[in-house]
């Protein structure tokens, strides 16, 4: 019994042969343990196929060559314990040694050999081969345990993204503009009363441009350098067309000390007159 | 551990960090005493090492963090695109108003449109660059004419608001109600 | 634009990057047609560039990101005390079947351990991302198969399933042992 877990080094399968007749109470130190470290010692091993590695790595076996008895023997007795423990022994544990025991009675009688050297029907052949697929996955379980992992052997890197830094402008169209103004004409038909006058756009732009320069230069500008040749002739005419329609509007006006003086554009001076609401 | 060593590890830290880290916390990660002085030194350093990339070290009231710098925000948007913001109806309609009918006054608008005309929109098309005041109609109270602005034909795309779509058909309809 | 500034972009993007970005999501900030080829180049270039930093770009099964080197963790475990969970072994060695064998049942895997597989266990990798649901084996019961997800290649660096490190040929080694 105890040397199976105890076995002396290197694979040797002889003195294991001697595990026949053991006493049961022979059990080594190691598996005399209290009904607690039991439990724990349960709680260590990830079920039958795990504790089965352990012997046999422990002892040394040669896997593909298992002595059948006394693993069995040894696998009961360690059962027997924690059933004597009253420890809820996992169904899988009974089946495991149900297993073990088909597979010793199965090595007794004799091998039916088909042909030289064949193995097939050795009954230990699917145990031995969960038990290594078994400890492949268990090394590989611990190999990727042991692989760098996000947030445990290195971190992300995360700078902060401030999004109030970069304001999103909502996006307009020029079709938006006219579906706009579309919208209010509606609206305007509906109340008649609305006077919307008819203008040239380019001619409104240059109200804008001659109020933007008066209010640059002081509100008071010689007529003359108003102009800008470089607007040609169609953009002179729009921008004179554009002076007379911001007079008409009240929004600037002409003056000339005498004839063949300078004539000077300013802003409007007449704040009490009552001016007009629109065109 | 040598200077250059102790900021590539305090580099380290502020990448990662998912908040501002304080000094305290820096000061912390190192075996060896590192004084107030030395780690805001090598933080300037650090800060000045990053002058010419796209993220900066930035100090906030809660420690210290790197931040995307704000240039880069308008790539970073079309990772995660949200919906376009827009524009409330009021908001494109004075447009539209101060575009076809500049220049205008506040009043001008309310009466075309019928409405009192919220402050806030005038004001966010005038934050926007869109509109600014060109002058004022000597009317009793002085009113602001808005106009558009250069940046508006810019971002519209216009070299000048004759480029807008006419509004032909619109204005002779209007016309008419107007000699009515 | 210019490439050093496509790379100065790139960088942003990446630098502030919540989880990998995809090649494709990259090419997306840009106006301009930028080429598979010339992405994958100057994302070599920038890696290049940051060698000698203490974080590295890496190529992960979902994208791009910056992650620190791992020479800095002793470091930077000071700034977060409190320690990632440690897994149970039932959990390794759960998450090695299916990563390993994907896809699998929750009968594969209890045939593999020899035990019954507890239902936190699964659940816990699940609710980490590491692990879903890809189909149901058409059997009696059409049980779920479970494969590991990008999520699980990302959090452990890699690009793909093959990249894991290769099963122990322990088969061998002891038939080797056998033959002696």
């Amino acid at each position: 019994m105890s040397e199976l877990l105890e076995a002396p080094p290197v694979g040797e399968v002889e003195p294991l042969a001697r595990v026949y007749g053991q006493p049961l109470e022979q059990l080594p130190l190691d598996l005399y343990i209290p009904p607690d470290a039991l439990a724990i010692m349960l709680d260590a091993f990830e079920g039958p196929l795990d504790l089965l590695l352990y012997m046999i790595r422990r002892a040394n076996i040669d896997i593909l060559d298992i002595p059948m008895a006394p693993l069995t023997r040894q696998y009961l007795d360690y059962v027997e314990a924690m059933r004597a423990s009253n420890l809820e022994l996992a169904a899988d544990y009974l089946v495991m040694a149900a297993v073990l025991i088909e597979i010793k009675s199965r090595m007794l009688l004799p091998r039916s050999k088909v042909g030289e050297g064949d193995e097939a029907d050795d009954p230990r052949a699917e145990l031995v081969r969960r038990l290594m697929e078994y400890e492949q996955i268990k090394v590989a379980g611990q190999k990727l345990n042991e692989m760098p992992q996000a947030e445990r052997e290195f971190y992300w890197v995360d700078t902060l993204v401030e999004k109030s830094l970069y304001v999103r402008h909502p996006e307009v169209s020029v079709a938006d503009l006219k579906d706009a103004w579309d919208a209010i004409f509606r609206q305007a038909r509906l109340n008649k009363h609305h006077k919307i006058g008819r203008e040239e756009l380019s001619v409104r732009e240059h109200m804008g441009i001659i109020l933007r320069l008066l209010q640059e230069r002081g509100g008071f500008v010689q007529f003359e350098t108003m102009f800008d040749p470089e607007m040609g002739a169609p953009g002179l005419v729009v921008h004179f067309l554009a002076m007379l329609e911001l007079a008409r509007e009240k929004l600037v006006e002409f003056t000339q000390t005498e004839a063949f003086q300078p004539i000077y554009v300013r802003v409007h001076q007449g704040g009490s007159e009552p001016g007009q609401e629109s065109a | 551990m040598e200077a250059s060593q102790v900021k590539k590890v305090l580099e380290a830290a502020l990448l990662a960090a998912r908040e501002p880290i304080t000094p305290l916390a820096l000061r912390k990660m190192f075996d060896e005493e590192l004084s107030t002085d030395i780690l805001r030194k090598l933080l300037d350093e650090l800060r000045e090492e990053w002058a010419e990339r796209p993220v900066e070290l930035i100090q906030l009231a809660s420690g210290w963090r790197f931040r995307t710098r704000a240039e880069y925000l308008p790539y970073l948007e079309r990772l995660n695109p949200e919906k376009p913001p827009k524009y409330s109806r009021a908001m494109l309609e004075t447009l539209a108003i101060i575009a076809y009918r500049q220049p205008v006054t506040r009043g001008d608008i309310e009466e075309i449109r019928g409405v009192a005309v919220n402050t806030n929109v005038v004001k966010t098309l005038e934050e926007r660059g869109w509109i600014d005041v060109v002058g004022h109609r000597e009317t009793p109270g002085r009113p602001a004419l808005f106009a558009t602005t250069k940046q508006f034909l810019d971002d519209l795309g216009l070299r000048s608001v004759s480029e807008l779509p006419p509004l032909e058909q619109i204005s002779q309809a209007l016309e008419l109600n107007h000699e009515n």
